[in-house]
């Protein structure tokens, strides 16, 4: 049991990271640059549909890899171009209107280009295999590799955000623009390329979680809202906080799921356990937002403003 | 009675301490100015006055009732209110509903979902009058948005008037208010002296000195003298920390 | 009996209400290619003028009843086909079956409409939903399995399929476990796998989520343990799964590689025309419209004859890829299952295929409670 | 330096400035002086093409820069203190500092030097500084843009007298460092110290410019703005 | 005092601009039946009674989201109240519209009350994301809910009756009925936001640090307006599961809540008729791109983005800008 929990306990902090390395554009974007961006669950679906495609025609993940990146920076930087530079200055609301839209028409456009069929990318050989943990159990490479990766990006951000001068002025950007600009810096030129790095972080996110995830017109939409929820508990603007979030919503997530029913058995009948843990267990995620929040109002680590 | 009883006040942020052991009596109708260097706290100690903020220690009383567990509102009803040092009004609403708001809330019974209130003329006449008090009744229809620095900060004295508190926080209310009409506003205030206690925080000595009955000196917190305009004026040691020679030249 | 408005007129309108968006759509797709392939092969429906009407019902419920309301009301449709899911079906069978419209479902066939709610107006070319859960259950009853690990996505239908299971298998289990709907991320489900070592797993997962669960069980080196499915590794999600699904078992009325003329006709036309091997979802609704073919035909293309029309969908006389089919007392299909293998195609592609057969003209469990 | 030539800018329907020149030379300090609301703001405003110039120019260093983006005329020499000191509230003082500034002489030090108060609660976010704080802030991050010309929106609203006394005494030090400034401030006695030339601003329009001693040599402006 | 009049009066003059465009809206809806019968079309009605009762909802959603800043991502559950009030109470007999509006007002009243409580502790996208949480517990719960179908729902056997009339029956009755309530309720959120309350709880989006100075403690009119929406938006609910016939989790889930903000931003935030027209426009237009095209969500797509980008407030500000409505302010 104890082992279980532990390995769990385990699972909780790598599907944590997972989370995370979908959130870290979101973060960027909309908790730093303060720009509600709905189309990031897209531009992460848009990465995995890039690598399927050019993994499928180069016959190599990396390739596919490495084409993907270019491929996405030209998406971020159309997208920033053609709407998102006009809704900066715009009320959330605006801002989440035209996103939706954007979700609508990224959406149907990969389903004209690509089908319905989910896509398969392949996984990288040298990271085919898996590795002996405790007894029976293994644990695939693929998932260090992208526990690495995303606290590679992790750590990249928080130094970014945190210290240095691209991180202050886009905190400082977000809440007062024309001053910034006034000061002499070009705010809008400075949004335009953290914008396509947001959009670059999430076609990452979508790339590396390719080989383990299905690749279908879905996958944006449903972590969409768990990455807006993992950035909230941390708290809105705080890299260190949607890490945490992302490893707290994971590890309440697969843990609560198994033992919550194991737990809950020591206090009601199984069979009322059962059912109850049943009808909660969904729920865990939001009812851990709600704790948080109603105890937290600006999330974990979010400032007072 | 004194209107304003003030016993021990603290609040710190962190290791910082913002306002040490304060105690002040405030006189029925007397106009008591707070002054001190920048960052002493004075803006804390309204803060905490008006419930804004919460107290580490210490206690406020209005008249004869201790009020310091009651929130903002609720000192606001029995009498104590405030205005503020970096302008806070409703953007979006004209000037005439920024004041006629606080009317209405002077008047209670705002849970009233039916009726027009754009059409109460009681509520728009007594807010033109504090608007006017505030020289601002000719900008009756401007958005408060829309409004320039100096007049926001008409604006801001303007709402605290609408209140009719009995004892009136102010928060550095000539701040942005320029020459000749930072006289006239002195002027205003001088005529309403009486009518309400105010406890007036300022930077220009001009009007410190033309309008307080009494005067206390704030420095890091503490405060370190209180006494007439004149007695503050020749203190040394306010000279030393706080006015400067530019007093003297004036 | 009711007369629907457009049994007059002298052309056939069938109205198809699939899920055409969203995650899904892959499902809701193949049935409407499978149906409008036996259409185009065939030409006129039963001789008469045909018109097909495609509808999105977006997954959503409430707009899927809408949309029916507008087949039956406004374009007087003579035939309704679809849905993928029970939801939406339940929210259409209402509105299309009072109007005397008859309904054909393609997929899902919930169990208050095979028993209770029996329709007079509702046909399915499909099966009940507990049934391919069944066949697995009877398949590791067979196995002697006495440690299977149950684990299906925590709703409706979720429930139904382990208790599906349950009704043919009666060995014990490891775990019966329920995952959140729409769940990304498996290797906590699987870390218990491999702490437990079944006999074997049980599972649904319909559409993205098995696809995940497919890929996350190979990498997680526990290929070793037979995995049995329904609606999980099938021909929708076999393109993405590719070789970490194959070996894989699930059960199934039917399977691309049976080897009779018809299906040979449905599925190298199918393959032709859209690049892709077709899984039952195309199958089913290429049934329906061989169904309505041959119905109109024997009336003739009178439809304001309701009995008759009915007389002649019951006897289902076409040829269905699957082989034996006929209709119950309920309007649910009496039919073989089998359990089927995910294997890699000689044409390269991916796509299941037969390895035995489980139940012999099976009937569904509440056939019984059809008071028609 | 800077030259503007019958600016014209307005907010929506409604026009403000209806024509306003003036210029201020290298190393000159020059004062916009006027009632509440008369468009002294939107003026600096739209030197800084923040609010857009409907009609006149604006040059700087001989160079037109009308209607140009901000950070284009911040970069061509001007720094801005704006009025309600506008800090980022979500940096703290340091960062507030650095976030914006330029290579020049100077430095992190030389402001804390000026303002030991913001040394003191360097680590303190934006909007946990007390009034006055801010605006040495607002100072300061001006200066550490190394500008040629500074523009002072009410820089010394609500500064005690003894931290105002040491902004005129750091102004002055500026201009004898041959920097140029632009200034807005009510307390014009300060002003008439060390300013060179007054610009007096009534309903958009420039009802009067002169040299100090022209200043206090004309009795109805003098009136209006000096209570000596 | 010469200014006072012309202040008293100017206020007037707006709001009527703006009564008068939803007055339009109505006399439209009014005749919609006619005319549908007229061209042989009644099933329009059917699909009218939809618009209707998401006009609805979208209007009370406005109420907060426009008046009050609060921005419900969880609308979408007292959706759901509503119609489960209609199927649970069917279920035991009650088929009475009243008893079930009733119904469906108590609990939204009762759920509102608790969740707004906790939400309102927290402001902006913290809000908006408890508020999420809060509608997610809903949707699942009401998904586990076996003895009504789960996730897949229950269809509705009849319509309800009101006061025991057949009322609901004809689709012509249902949907009159629904514009009936549809303008009681204009009228009421009309009513409450010239109202002192309504002042009040603009007051508070505008600046609640300066509300409380001048004495008011926000919490109670944002909590407030806040039960006074969700039991709006369960009326709606009521008229939905007669509509539909139908009543399933998924009228809860947050796509729906977000459709509903969709509506509301896009009709024009604030203005009480402009999302009962955002509303009337998203689900047409649904309708007729989705009957143009399979590829509908593209075109819808690009027609939000366009709105926003050239019409910031809406319809309403498109209307504006003809000169068709007047701006309030
Ligand atoms: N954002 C705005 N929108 C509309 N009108 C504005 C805006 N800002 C200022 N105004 C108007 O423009 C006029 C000039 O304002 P400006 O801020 O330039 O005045 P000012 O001379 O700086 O006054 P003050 O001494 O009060 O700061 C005022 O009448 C004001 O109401
Ligand atoms: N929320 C906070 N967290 C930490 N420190 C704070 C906070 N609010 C204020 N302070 C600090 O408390 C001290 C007192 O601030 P306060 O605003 O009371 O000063 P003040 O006397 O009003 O000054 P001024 O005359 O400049 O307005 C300042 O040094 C300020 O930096
Ligand atoms: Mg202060
Ligand atoms: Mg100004």
């Amino acid at each position: 049991m104890m082992n279980l929990f532990v390995l769990q306990l385990l699972n909780g902090v790598q599907l944590g990271v997972l989370l995370f390395l979908i959130a870290a554009g979101l973060t960027l974007v909309f908790g730093i640059m303060d720009v509600i961006n709905l189309a990031h669950g897209v531009l992460y679906m848009v990465g995995a549909y890039l690598i399927a495609t050019f993994a499928a025609a180069t016959g190599s993940f990396w390739w596919g890899f490495l084409l993907m990146l270019p491929a996405a920076v030209l998406v971020g930087l159309i997208l920033e171009f053609v709407v998102m530079r006009r809704l900066y200055a715009r009320s959330h609301l605006d801002q989440v209107l035209a996103t939706f839209g954007l979700v609508m028409i990224a959406t149907e456009a990969v389903k004209i280009i690509w089908g319905t069929a989910p896509l398969s990318v392949p996984m990288p050989d040298v990271f085919s295999g898996s590795i002996p943990l405790m007894g029976p159990l293994k644990y695939p490479v693929y998932r260090i590799a992208i526990i690495v990766a995303g606290l590679a990006v992790g750590l990249g951000l928080f130094v970014m955000v945190n210290y240095t001068r691209v991180g202050m002025l886009l905190r400082a950007g977000a809440t007062n623009r024309s001053t910034v600009s006034a000061l002499g810096v070009d705010i809008n030129r400075l949004f335009a390329v953290v914008f396509t790095l947001g959009a670059v972080l999430a076609c990452l996110a979508g790339a590396l979680v390719a080989p383990i995830l299905s690749v279908d017109t879905g996958m944006g939409e449903s972590v969409l809202i768990l990455t807006f929820v993992v950035v909230v508990i941390g708290g809105i603007g705080s890299v260190k906080g949607a890490f945490l979030g992302a490893l707290l919503v994971a590890v309440v997530d697969t843990v609560g799921g198994v033992f919550g029913p194991i737990w809950l058995r020591e206090i009601m009948d199984p069979a009322a356990a059962g059912q109850t843990g049943r009808v909660l267990a969904p729920m865990l995620v939001y009812i851990l937002m709600a704790v948080i929040l109603s105890v937290k109002p600006a999330g974990l680590f979010g400032r007072t403003a | 009675m004194t209107s304003l009883t003030v016993r021990n006040l603290t609040k710190s942020f962190g290791a910082l301490k913002v306002t040490d052991d304060v105690s002040l009596a405030v006189e029925p109708g007397e106009i008591h100015a707070i002054i001190g260097p920048n960052g002493a706290g004075k803006t804390t100690l309204i803060s905490q006055l008006s419930g804004q903020l919460g107290s580490d220690g210490g206690s406020v009383s209005l008249g004869d009732r201790d009020i310091t567990r009651l929130s903002m509102p609720d000192r606001v009803k029995l009498g104590l209110a405030r205005s503020f040092q970096i302008t806070s009004v409703l953007p979006g609403f004209t000037t005439l509903e920024n004041v006629a708001l606080a009317v209405q809330a002077r008047e209670g019974s705002s849970f009233r979902f039916f009726g027009t209130v754009a059409r109460e003329e009681a509520l728009n006449r007594a807010a033109l009058k504090a608007l006017a008090e505030a020289g601002l009744d000719h900008r009756a229809d401007v958005l408060a948005k829309s409004l320039s620095h100096g007049e926001h900060r008409r604006l801001e004295l303007a709402i605290a008037l609408a209140t009719e508190p009995s004892v009136l926080l102010l928060d550095e209310p000539l701040a942005g208010v320029g020459g000749e009409d930072a006289e006239t506003f002195v002027a205003n205030l001088q005529r309403l002296k009486g009518r309400f206690t105010m406890v007036l925080i300022e930077h220009d000595m001009d009007a410190v000195f033309q309008l307080a009955d009494r005067v206390s000196v704030l420095v890091y917190g503490r405060i370190i003298a209180t006494g007439t305009p004149q007695a503050i004026r020749s203190d040394p040691q306010v000279r030393a920390a706080y006015l400067g020679e530019e007093e003297e030249a004036a | 009996q009711d007369v629907p408005a457009g049994a007059s007129d002298d052309v056939l309108k069938i109205g198809l209400v699939y899920t055409l968006s969203g995650p899904p759509a892959a499902l809701g797709e193949q049935a409407r290619d499978g149906f409008l392939l036996a259409a185009e092969k065939i030409g006129e429906l039963g001789g008469m003028k045909t018109e097909i009407i495609i509808v999105d019902d977006e997954g959503k419920p409430d707009l899927a009843a809408q949309k029916a309301n507008e087949l039956v009301l406004r374009d007087n449709v003579d035939f309704v086909v679809g849905p993928i899911f029970s939801n939406i079906l339940m929210a259409i069978v209402q509105p299309v079956t009072s109007t005397g419209t008859v309904l054909i479902s393609t997929n899902a066939g919930t169990s208050t409409l095979a028993g209770e709610a029996c329709n007079p107006n509702f046909y399915t070319t499909s099966y009940q939903n507990d049934q391919n859960h069944e066949v697995m259950g009877a398949y590791a009853q067979a196995q002697g399995y006495n440690n299977v690990f149950l684990m299906t996505p925590n709703y409706q239908a979720g429930k139904d399929s382990q208790a599906g299971f349950k009704n043919s298998y009666k060995g014990g289990t490891a775990g019966e476990i329920y995952t959140e709907l729409g769940q990304l991320d498996f290797s906590s489900e699987l870390a218990q796998i491999a702490a437990f070592q079944p006999d074997a797993v049980f599972t649904f997962m319909p559409g993205g989520m098995g696809v995940n669960l497919v890929k996350q069980y190979s990498q997680a080196g526990l290929s070793g343990i037979p995995f049995l499915s329904a609606f999980t590794v099938d021909e929708t999600t076999l393109p993405a799964t590719q070789d970490a699904a194959v070996g894989m078992l699930g059960g199934a009325n039917w399977a691309p590689d049976m080897d009779n003329a018809a299906n040979k006709e449905f599925v190298d036309g199918y393959i032709a025309k859209y690049g892709a091997v077709p899984g039952t979802y195309a199958m089913q609704a290429y049934d329906a419209a061989q169904l309505i073919n041959s119905a109109v035909a024997k009336v003739g293309g009178d439809l304001t004859d309701r009995a008759a029309l009915h007389a002649a969908i019951k006897e289902a006389d076409f040829d269905s890829p699957r082989g034996d089919f006929s209709f119950g007392k309920n309007n649910f299909p009496i039919q073989d299952f089998y359990l089927v293998e995910a294997v890699k195609r000689e044409d390269g592609m991916y796509g299941t295929s037969v390895k035995e057969k489980i139940f012999d003209d099976y009937v569904d469990n509440y056939a019984d409670q059809c008071k028609m | 330096m800077l030259d503007v030539n019958g600016l014209e800018a307005g907010y929506g329907d409604s026009q403000i400035l209806f024509g306003i020149d003036f210029r201020v030379r290298e190393g000159e300090v020059v004062t916009l002086l006027g009632r509440n609301g008369m468009g002294k703001t939107t003026t600096i405003k739209s030197i800084f093409g923040l609010v857009k110039p409907r009609a006149g120019s604006v040059k700087i260093g001989g160079k037109n820069l009308t209607g140009a983006d901000p950070h284009r005329i911040a970069l061509a020499g001007l720094g801005y203190v704006p009025e309600g000191r506008q800090i980022f509230p979500t940096l703290n003082v340091e960062e507030n500092l650095r976030a914006t500034a330029r290579p020049g002489k100077w430095t992190l030090q030389r402001i804390y030097d000026l303002f030991p108060r913001l040394h003191e609660r360097r680590r303190n976010m934006g909007n946990q500084l007390s009034g006055g704080e801010q605006q040495m802030l607002a100072i300061g991050r001006a200066l550490m843009t190394n500008p040629q010309l500074v523009v002072l929106d009410e820089a010394t609203e609500g500064l005690a007298p003894l931290i105002r006394a040491d902004i005129w005494a750091c102004l002055e030090r500026l201009k004898q460092e041959g920097e140029a400034i632009l200034v807005i401030d009510k307390n014009v006695d300060a002003l008439t110290r060390f300013a060179d030339r007054h610009v007096v601003v009534e309903k958009g329009r420039v009802v009067w410019t002169g040299s100090t001693p022209e200043l206090l040599a004309s009795p109805q402006v003098k009136d209006r703005f000096l209570h000596v | 005092m010469s200014d006072a009049t012309a202040t008293l009066t100017a206020p007037r003059r707006a709001l009527t601009g703006r009564l008068k465009a939803a007055l339009v809206l109505f006399v439209l809806f009014a005749l919609m039946p006619p005319l549908a019968a007229a061209l042989n079309d009644p099933f329009y009605v059917l699909i009218g009674t939809r618009i209707l009762a998401f006009a609805i909802a979208a209007m009370a959603l406005d109420l907060i989201l426009g008046y009050g800043a609060m921005v419900s991502f969880g609308h979408a559950a007292y959706l759901g109240f509503g119609t489960y009030a209609v199927a649970i109470l069917a279920s035991w007999g009650v088929n009475d519209l009243v008893l079930q509006i009733l119904a469906a007002i108590a609990i939204s009243a009762i759920f509102a009350l608790v969740t707004g409580a906790i939400s309102l502790r927290t402001k902006g996208v913290y809000f908006i994301m408890i508020t999420l949480a809060f509608g997610q517990m809903a949707f699942f719960f009401f998904i586990s809910l076996s003895a009504y179908g789960g996730d897949d729902g229950v269809a509705l056997m009849q319509r309800s009756t009101v006061l025991g009339m057949d009322l609901l029956k004809s689709d012509f009755g249902l949907y009159y009925t629904t514009l009936a309530i549809l303008v009681a309720l204009f009228v009421l959120c009309h009513r409450i936001v010239g109202s002192r309350f309504g002042r009040v709880l603009t007051g508070i989006r505008e600046n609640p640090t300066r509300m409380e100075a001048i004495g008011y403690s926000p919490f109670r009119y944002q909590l407030t307006a806040f039960v006074i929406s969700g039991c709006i938006t369960a009326v709606a609910g009521v008229m939905l599961a007669n509509q539909a016939q139908f009543v399933s989790p998924a009228f809860m889930s947050w796509h729906r809540s977000g459709e509903l903000i969709v509506m509301v931003v896009l009709g024009g935030v604030g203005t009480l008729a402009g999302p009962i027209a955002g509303a009337v426009a998203a689900l047409l237009l649904e309708e007729w791109l989705g009957a143009l095209s399979e590829h509908w969500k593209l075109f819808f797509g690009v027609f939000l983005v366009l709105m926003v980008l050239f019409s910031p407030r809406g319809i309403t500000g498109l209307l504006e800008k003809a000169g068709i409505a007047r701006r309030q302010e």
